[in-house]
């Protein structure tokens, strides 16, 4: 078709199982195929989607959702049982879905009538609405998900977003349709969406350069200047993710908490943001909260600068005056992993701490940070959500080192509590200052240390408007601007 | 026709050239056949390739001229020289079957000889093929045709070399001992077809042999040579009956013919060689273009005791009864297979410290009765008792055994050499396989002694001989243990009379001081007669005849054997014995 | 050696059942794999940068069946293959089958045209490189195929991509095109991927030709074929070229075969939708049925690349084959 | 006997300036680390992908490094790699190879389909399957690479030897009564020897590619240890930007392997009697 939109994605989605989180090239489809309840809008505030509004009781325990008229793509209208049967879907005891532990708190749902469900959380939440924004919270009917049980990865998916999905040629291409009953009116501009797959960074570059693609994801950080120039070419840039340092608190020297904070004062981030990432990122030296999101504060901001008198006082105060050995994982697949290692191991060596590096393929690195089996890593992530209860997923604490992104086996209970509190207040001016106190505490412990933000781009062709780089945390659900894109 | 005129030809080497073909001059004129005779390891084969072009790429002509009707071949650039090869020019090479391409059938072989200079259809190239397979007397010309070199015996392909080379009826041919591996009724054959060609297009031939009976046959004019040097050039008959060079005549003194049984053959002898101590077969420059050389009487050599001789003849060293071994073959990559029967049912004995010749026509099955004994093949019945053991049940150690008290020359010395080591290497190497490695010092050097090779022959790979220098290479191996039973497959084929005698005096003198037994395969019936106790007779695939020498050639009663004896060449008997002299290096050798 | 006569399909039927053993050893080494392979693929299905609960964990090892005692997912797993089920791909549940299906054509073909141009530059170079031993013709095809040996293929195809593509517009860049929707813009996208891999390639063949050849060339029976008057050329390409075929013949197998599984790089350089990319994909996220699936199918094409070179191993040298008889 | 080979090896000018390069590298694979100008592993942020210059003669690498001392450094583990992984392919290949073209019928059989076996794996999963059996090093990664190519030599051995087997010579050292590991090595060894010269001179150079292409699987050589597959590696990410750095170590690499299939092609012509002029 003459109005069609080539997307050249950094990966091929491995599932089509909408409640599966694998990454950005997945939700950059997903988002245009599917709506949630409320969704993140380009201007990183919440926007109400199939429910035309919500209401929250005062005392943050019950979400009323009241449904607008909107069509799934099968014909059939979204009702307040598709809703229910979708989250009792994620809720499931026996369901894999990727966020379901954040939907544990639901202690039931209500079905109101046809267009009104209600929400009923076992604790107060006021961050529970932004988990209902995820691409992986999005609404499916209800029919769909009793008849794909058992085979939702290879299903046709059925949403109610602005696009329908047409075919998936693995390997080659996926392809998506104008859905004339999306309840924008107007919208989408593009008849036709063909994501095609280009794992190959160089290969990806020249696609959009040659103009084989319209829009590429994951632009390679050395790539950036280069097309930077080209005219036909425009960058949509923002940083997204950040890399830091998890340490292993079973380790006897990590678990000391002026060992940790020795190495925040002796690495040094503008260095490895110039070698790392090519110069293309900004430093961290406090934590990793975006300027604008609750906790962030200008005067925390370089809370650690590079000290090495100082660390290395802390590090004879805690014991290890001629440093240690201390096992680095990280993985070789990715480049700017094993560069963030090599630079950390000639850093550290500064203070005494030899660093044996340990660069595994990406998913034996994956196994090895979530049980644990490593001294210090190097871990990349993202806030999923804008709300200050991110946070969590990187400092609550447990017995078990069971997630990706915080320091196996830390547990601090003044920390697990502030967090908590900050998840239930209800009152923003309180929640400030929980989060205020946290983020003290949290520099103090320093039980990750951050070191960067990471460029997270797309190039666009000049001929493409419309298409945003959604900010910060929520680059990777930039797909939900397909449906205001325009091809001239 | 031909005529080649003051050829030099020299082979490049580390300490410069080292001339080999020395001022060779001579023509051929169309319808002549000219016999080229002369000592092993002379220069032969390295003159003919002179004449093809086909010098090795170490060898050179240095000067001299060759041409063909007036054309100067050696000024000829190569496409030309192409054209005229295979059509009007051809040659026939020495060693069959490593000149021809092991992957192609030989028919394929036969038809692109053909096709190359003839614009005729395959089918009637085919036809031409399997006709003139047909008049050389291959039994079963359209197998011939199928089979790929190596499922061939060695006078079939010698055959096949032929057919390819008279196939476009060229002017000139040049014929390489190419009757060697032929019984004599064959060779007649072939000697007829080459005459037709010679009566029918004019064609001049060049005989090269060492068989002066043939020579005296077929041949208008000889042409002697002698380490690289022509020593004389005359008619037939002139030739035999006056010959005009010492080498001449000390060469037809040593020629063994038929019915004439001496325990010992005359050899020849240089007086150079007694003076400076230069070894037959080498090719050092001498002063003196003609150097005296004579023949070296019979001299008795060590006798046998009696005593011990009629202890052991009793029991028979090698046993063969009923040996059978069939061949699958197939005339296509996918029809289906049919058996051939190479040798049938075949039974014989050797007495102990006795000689067993085995003649018969060419492929009749002799060589692979010998690969049967020697366990290089499997038998499909029978059994082989050798020194009281079946060999036919043996297998691992104990067969190993068995074979290092056997040995054997093949009738292809060329295919049976490592061509990576070295002429050293190789006589030693049933001596390290023995484990009596440490003898190496003195019995390599007084192998090669024996079988008149040079000492500097040692340090040089196969590739860089002659056909009978290589052959002796072979024979030296085999002897060099003294094992019990050798077996000589067309072993004395290559050499020219006087190393021949050299040689089988060399097999008598050890088999009388060290009671070897010999299987001895030969074609040349007066070779067989002159070394042979006992002989059996070969036809296709059976031993229709057997007997003592004596009584065969007295008294033949088998059909095949009659013939065979009638088609004998017989040279006239020559000359009065020359002076006698001092002996000759190689028997000294022996003695010491 | 015996006068037994083998009949063809007796000897078909013989060469089958080893594949099929092969075949069956091969597949239980596969499947021990899971085993032994560091990694868990399970944290990887539940999504990259989540939070999963135990309970989740347990749901997904149920589901995969990696709870159940191995030899019973033995047994599964080999009842599965003998009905050419190799089950489901862990992320989506799409046949493993279907993915097969989709790529290996394309591998093949792939894989097929750059043997071919790996053929086409590597054996006259090796020829003539023989023919001129110790000229500088022989110096620089050697060192020509010296720098395509040592020049990885992926600088190789950027060069290409920037020469051809970018600055010429001869070719595509990248992607893969149906042949039933437009064959020359197939064919024209199949050129830089196969040239790429060919070039390399042609170095190992030639460097063995140009050995093999030398070999051949000092043989009596060359002389032979000349004084027959036969061309150079001729015998050099009927002649010579087929006595010393049997090693170039081994290594173009070996590559062929080491093509199957081994041209991701290109694949993914030039987004050829093949075999090799799934597979290493699937390596690397631990997608154990995709790698029994995939690595069987290779086998399979290895087990009938080595079965078809020992076949021509005969064709060449008749020896070979009458001993095999 | 060795020396002697050695000496008539250097009298061809080609193989004489090979033999030179390669005595070149081994000399740089021990002395590297004293040869380098800078220390190999000091990172400059201020100096990342220089070009040439009087302190970084060849330049600078991504994370500023000398490029220069980098591949002095980087010898020792890609030859030790790329050697140890040719003579581990080379050994136990051809072995293997011997054994199934020499062997006896049910051993040759084994072996035969069990190196075909061997060769259905995919080098990736071999060295995967290796990550997890073995800690990363120089040795393991040499033996990995090594074990990829041992069916490779096996089947070119055992497809060479399987000819040669059928010649008359071998036939006539077996009449002999020679053991087989006599047959072996006097006639069979030295009459195939010209493809397995062929095949180790292309091991060496596609293990140290190889080598590169594994590291992605932290298999063997660990940064910031350097090693010339790497540096070729990474440096292809620069191509557009700093084209020098993916120069230098391929010139490097490109040398070597030329030098070595030089020596190769000479080595072979002189154990071929046939060519060497006597
Ligand atoms: N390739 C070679 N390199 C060095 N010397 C060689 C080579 N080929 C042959 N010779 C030597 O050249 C001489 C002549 O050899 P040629 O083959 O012409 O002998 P011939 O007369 O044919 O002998 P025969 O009757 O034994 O076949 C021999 O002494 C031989 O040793
Ligand atoms: N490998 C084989 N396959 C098929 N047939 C063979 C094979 N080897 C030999 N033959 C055939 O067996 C027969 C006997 O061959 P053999 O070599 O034993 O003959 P020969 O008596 O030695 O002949 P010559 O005197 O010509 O050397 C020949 O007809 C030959 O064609
Ligand atoms: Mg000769
Ligand atoms: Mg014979």
């Amino acid at each position: 078709a003459g109005n069609t939109l080539y997307f050249g994605l950094s990966g091929e989605p491995s599932t089509m199982d909408p409640f599966i989180m694998t990454g950005t090239t997945f939700r950059t489809v997903k988002l245009a195929i599917f709506r949630g309840l409320v969704n993140y809008g380009v201007d990183g505030k919440l926007s109400p989607e199939l429910a035309q509004s919500y209401e929250l009781s005062p005392d943050g325990k019950t979400l009323t959702f009241h449904l607008r008229d909107a069509k799934f793509h099968d014909g059939s209208t979204v009702t307040a049982a598709d809703v229910k049967a979708t989250f009792d879907h994620i809720m499931a005891p026996n369901s894999t879905a990727s966020f379901r532990n954040q939907f544990v708190i639901v202690d039931h749902i209500d079905v109101v009538d046809p267009k009104t469900i209600r929400f009923v959380l076992k604790q107060p939440s006021v961050s529970f609405i932004h988990y209902l924004a995820l691409p992986e919270a999005v609404i499916v009917p209800a029919a769909w998900l009793a008849k794909h049980k058992d085979d939702a990865g290879t299903a046709t998916p059925i949403g109610a977003g602005p696009f329908k999905f047409v075919r998936w040629t693995r390997g080659r291409e996926l392809v998506v349709q104008k859905f004339d009953g999306y309840y924008k009116k107007g919208k989408p501009y593009v008849d036709e969406i063909v994501y095609n797959f280009y794992s190959d960074e160089n290969t990806r570059v020249n696609a959009i350069k040659s103009g084989d693609v319209d829009i590429i994801d994951y632009v390679p950080s050395r790539s950036l200047a280069e097309l930077q120039k080209d005219p036909d070419v425009r960058l949509e840039r923002t940083l997204g993710p950040f890399m830091g340092i998890v340490f292993n608190m079973h380790s006897k020297p990590f678990a000391n908490a002026d060992v940790r904070r020795a190495i925040a004062y002796t690495v040094d981030r503008d260095a490895i943001v110039k070698t790392a990432v090519d110069g293309v990122g900004t430093p961290i030296w406090g934590l990793a909260i975006p300027q604008g999101y609750l906790g962030y504060s200008d005067a925390k901001k370089n809370f650690y600068k590079v000290d090495i008198a100082r660390a290395k006082q802390l590090m004879a105060q805690a014991g290890y005056p001629n440093g240690f050995e201390a096992r680095l994982v990280a993985t070789s697949q990715y480049s700017f992993y094993s560069k963030i290692a090599v630079v950390l191991q000639a850093q550290l060596a500064q203070i005494g701490i030899k660093l044996k590096l340990d660069m595994p393929d990406w998913t034996t690195r994956t196994s090895k940070v979530a049980g644990g089996d490593y001294e210090l890593a190097i871990i990349g992530d993202v806030g999923e959500v804008t709300d200050p209860d991110w946070l969590s997923n990187v400092y609550y604490g447990g017995k078990v080192p069971v997630r990706l992104s915080n320091s196996a086996y830390f547990d601090d209970p003044e920390i697990d509590r502030l967090l908590d509190e900050g998840r239930a207040s209800v009152d923003p001016a309180k929640r400030a200052v929980v989060y205020q106190q946290f983020v003290d505490r949290a520099l103090d412990l320093s039980p990750v240390l951050f070191l960067m933000w990471r460029d997270q781009s797309y190039a666009v062709r000049s001929n493409v408007t419309g298409f945003t780089n959604m900010p910060a945390f929520l680059s990777f659900q930039s797909g939900y601007s397909l449906e205001n894109t325009r091809l001239k | 026709m031909l005529e080649v005129d003051d050829l030099c030809i020299a082979f490049e080497t580390k300490q410069g050239m080292r001339p080999t073909v020395k001022n060779m001059s001579f023509s051929v004129r169309p319808g002549e056949i000219v016999g080229l005779v002369g000592e092993s390891g002379s220069g032969k084969t390295l003159m003919s390739l002179g004449i093809m072009g086909l010098l090795p790429a170490n060898a050179k002509v240095t000067a001299g001229s060759v041409r063909i009707g007036g054309t100067d071949l050696l000024s000829l650039d190569a496409e030309s020289l192409r054209k005229m090869r295979g059509s009007r020019m051809s040659m026939v090479f020495q060693d069959p079957l490593s000149s021809l391409d092991p992957v192609f059938t030989c028919g394929d072989q036969i038809v692109d000889a053909i096709r190359l200079h003839e614009d005729v259809s395959r089918a009637e190239a085919y036809r031409r093929g399997v006709e003139l397979l047909r008049k050389e007397r291959i039994a079963d010309p359209v197998r011939c045709m199928k089979s790929y070199p190596h499922e061939l015996s060695g006078g079939q392909c010698q055959r096949v070399m032929i057919a390819m080379a008279v196939a476009c009826r060229p002017q000139i041919i040049i014929a390489d001992e190419s009757t060697t591996a032929l019984d004599v009724t064959v060779q007649k054959q072939v000697l007829d077809i080459l005459r037709d060609l010679n009566r029918e297009v004019g064609a001049a031939i060049l005989l090269i042999t060492h068989d002066l009976g043939v020579i005296y046959e077929v041949a208008d004019r000889v042409v002697v040579m002698y380490r690289g040097v022509k020593m004389e050039e005359a008619t037939t008959a002139d030739l035999f009956a006056a010959p005009k060079s010492d080498y001449t005549r000390a060469l037809i003194a040593a020629m063994p013919s038929l019915g004439d049984r001496r325990d010992r053959l005359p050899t020849v002898a240089s007086a150079l060689d007694a003076v400076d101590g230069e070894d037959v077969g080498s090719t050092a420059v001498h002063t003196e273009a003609h150097p005296r050389l004579y023949a070296v009487p019979a001299e008795p050599g060590p006798r046998r005791d009696a005593a011990r001789s009629t202890a052991d003849t009793r029991m028979p060293l090698l046993s063969v009864r009923n040996l059978r071994k069939t061949y699958v073959v197939r005339d296509g990559a996918f029809s289906p297979s049919r058996a051939f029967r190479a040798v049938d049912d075949v039974s014989f004995d050797i007495p102990f410290r006795t000689t067993l010749g085995l003649v018969g026509e060419s492929g009749c099955g002799k060589s692979t009765l010998s690969r049967l004994i020697m366990r290089l093949t499997a038998c499909d019945s029978g059994s082989i008792v050798f020194n009281g053991q079946d060999l036919a049940g043996l297998s691992g150690p104990a067969l190993r055994q068995a074979r290092r008290d056997m040995a054997m020359v093949f009738q292809d010395p060329y295919g049976s050499l490592n061509p990576r080591q070295t002429v050293e290497e190789l006589i030693a190497e049933p001596l390290v396989v023995n484990g009596r490695a440490t003898e190496r010092a003195h019995v390599v050097p007084r192998m090669i002694d024996c079988v008149g090779l040079a000492r500097s022959a040692l340090g040089r790979y196969p590739h860089e001989f002659s056909g009978g220098q290589r052959q002796r290479i072979a024979i030296a191996r085999a002897l060099a243990l003294h094992p019990a039973l050798v077996i000589c497959d067309e072993a004395v084929s290559a050499l020219d009379v006087s190393v021949q005698a050299q040689v089988l005096n060399l097999l008598k003198d050890l088999q009388h001081e060290f009671d070897l037994t010999y299987l001895f395969i030969s074609h040349d019936l007066s070779v067989v007669e002159h070394v042979s106790d006992t002989i059996a007779v070969m036809q296709g695939g059976r031993i229709v005849e057997t007997g003592s020498a004596d009584a065969i050639f007295a008294a033949p009663t088998h059909d095949y054997t009659k013939t065979l004896l009638g088609a004998v060449p017989r040279a006239v008997r020559p000359l009065p014995p020359p002076p006698p002299l001092p002996p000759p290096p190689f028997t000294q050798a022996l003695q010491s | 050696m015996k006068g037994k006569l083998t009949s063809f399909s007796l000897l078909t039927t013989r060469k089958l059942f080893t594949a099929l053993v092969q075949l069956y050893v091969i597949a239980t080494l596969v499947f021990s794999l899971m085993y032994v392979m560091p990694g868990d693929p399970v944290r990887l299905l539940l999504g990259s940068n989540s939070d999963p609960s135990p309970e989740a964990i347990a749901a997904m090892r149920s589901k995969l069946g990696l709870d159940q005692p191995v030899l019973t997912q033995y047994a599964h797993w080999l009842r599965d293959m003998l009905h050419f089920d190799f089950g489901q791909s862990v992320f989506d549940g799409y046949p493993v089958t279907n993915y097969i299906r989709s790529g290996l054509p394309n591998t093949l073909e792939l894989a097929l045209a750059a043997i071919l141009v790996a053929i086409v530059i590597g054996v006259p170079l090796g020829i003539v490189s023989a023919l001129r031993r110790g000229t500088p013709v022989d110096a620089v095809s050697t060192s020509v195929s010296t720098v395509g040996m040592s020049v990885p293929v992926y600088i190789l195809g950027a060069l290409f991509v920037v020469l051809f593509s970018l600055h010429l517009h001869w070719l595509p860049s990248s992607g893969y095109m149906d042949f039933s929707r437009n064959p020359v813009e197939h064919f024209r996208r199949l050129v830089l991927p196969a040239f790429t891999l060919g070039f390399g390639l042609s170095a190992s063949i030639s460097r063995m030709t140009r050995s093999s050849m030398l070999d051949i060339l000092s043989r009596d029976f060359v002389r032979t074929l000349r004084a027959k008057g036969m061309s150079e050329r001729r015998i050099v390409w009927r002649h010579v070229l087929r006595n010393a075929a049997i090693p170039i013949v081994t290594i173009i197998g070996l590559q062929l075969g080491n093509l199957m599984g081994g041209t991701v790089l290109v694949e993914a350089m030039f987004n050829w939708p093949g075999l090799s990319t799934l597979l290493v994909d699937a390596v690397s996220k631990r997608n154990y049925p995709l790698v029994q699936g995939g690595i069987l199918t290779i086998a399979a094409l290895y087990i009938l690349i080595n079965l078809g070179v020992d076949l021509l191993y005969g064709l060449l040298d008749p020896r070979i084959r009458r001993k095999r008889t | 006997m060795n020396l002697r080979i050695l000496l008539q090896l250097c009298r061809r000018p080609v193989t004489c300036a090979s033999l030179a390069v390669v005595a070149l590298v081994v000399l740089v694979a021990i002395f590297g680390r004293e040869l380098a100008p800078c220390d190999p592993y000091l990172i400059d942020q201020s100096a990342v992908n220089q070009g040439s210059s009087a302190l970084h003669w060849l330049g600078t690498d991504e994370l500023g490094r000398d490029l220069l001392s980098r591949l002095l450094t980087g010898i020792r583990p890609t030859v030790l790699v790329s050697l140890g992984a040719t003579l581990f392919a080379a050994f136990f290949g051809t072995a293997l190879g011997l054994a199934g073209g020499y062997g006896p019928a049910p051993l040759a059989f084994f072996v035969m389909r069990g190196v075909d076996i061997l060769l259905c794996f995919p080098p990736i999963l071999l060295a995967l399957l290796a990550v997890g059996f073995w800690p990363s090093g120089i040795g393991s990664l040499a033996i990995v690479i090594g074990i990829v190519y041992v069916p490779h030599f096996a089947r070119v051995s055992q497809s060479a030897v399987a000819r040669v087997v059928q010649q008359e010579y071998v036939q006539a050292e077996l009449a002999m009564g020679a053991t087989w590991p006599r047959v072996v090595s006097v006639v069979v060894l030295p009459n195939v020897l010209s493809p397995l010269v062929v095949q180790a001179t292309l091991t060496v150079a596609e293990a140290i590619l190889l080598e590169s292409g594994l590291s992605f699987l932290g298999l063997g050589i660990v940064p910031p240890e350097p090693s010339w597959g790497q540096m070729i590696g990474t440096a292809q990410d620069y191509l557009s930007q700093h084209p020098m750095y993916l120069f230098w170590p391929s010139l490097c690499l490109a040398l070597t392997v030329l030098s070595v299939n030089l020596i190769g092609d000479g080595l072979r012509d002189l154990l071929d009697p046939r060519l060497s002029k006597s």
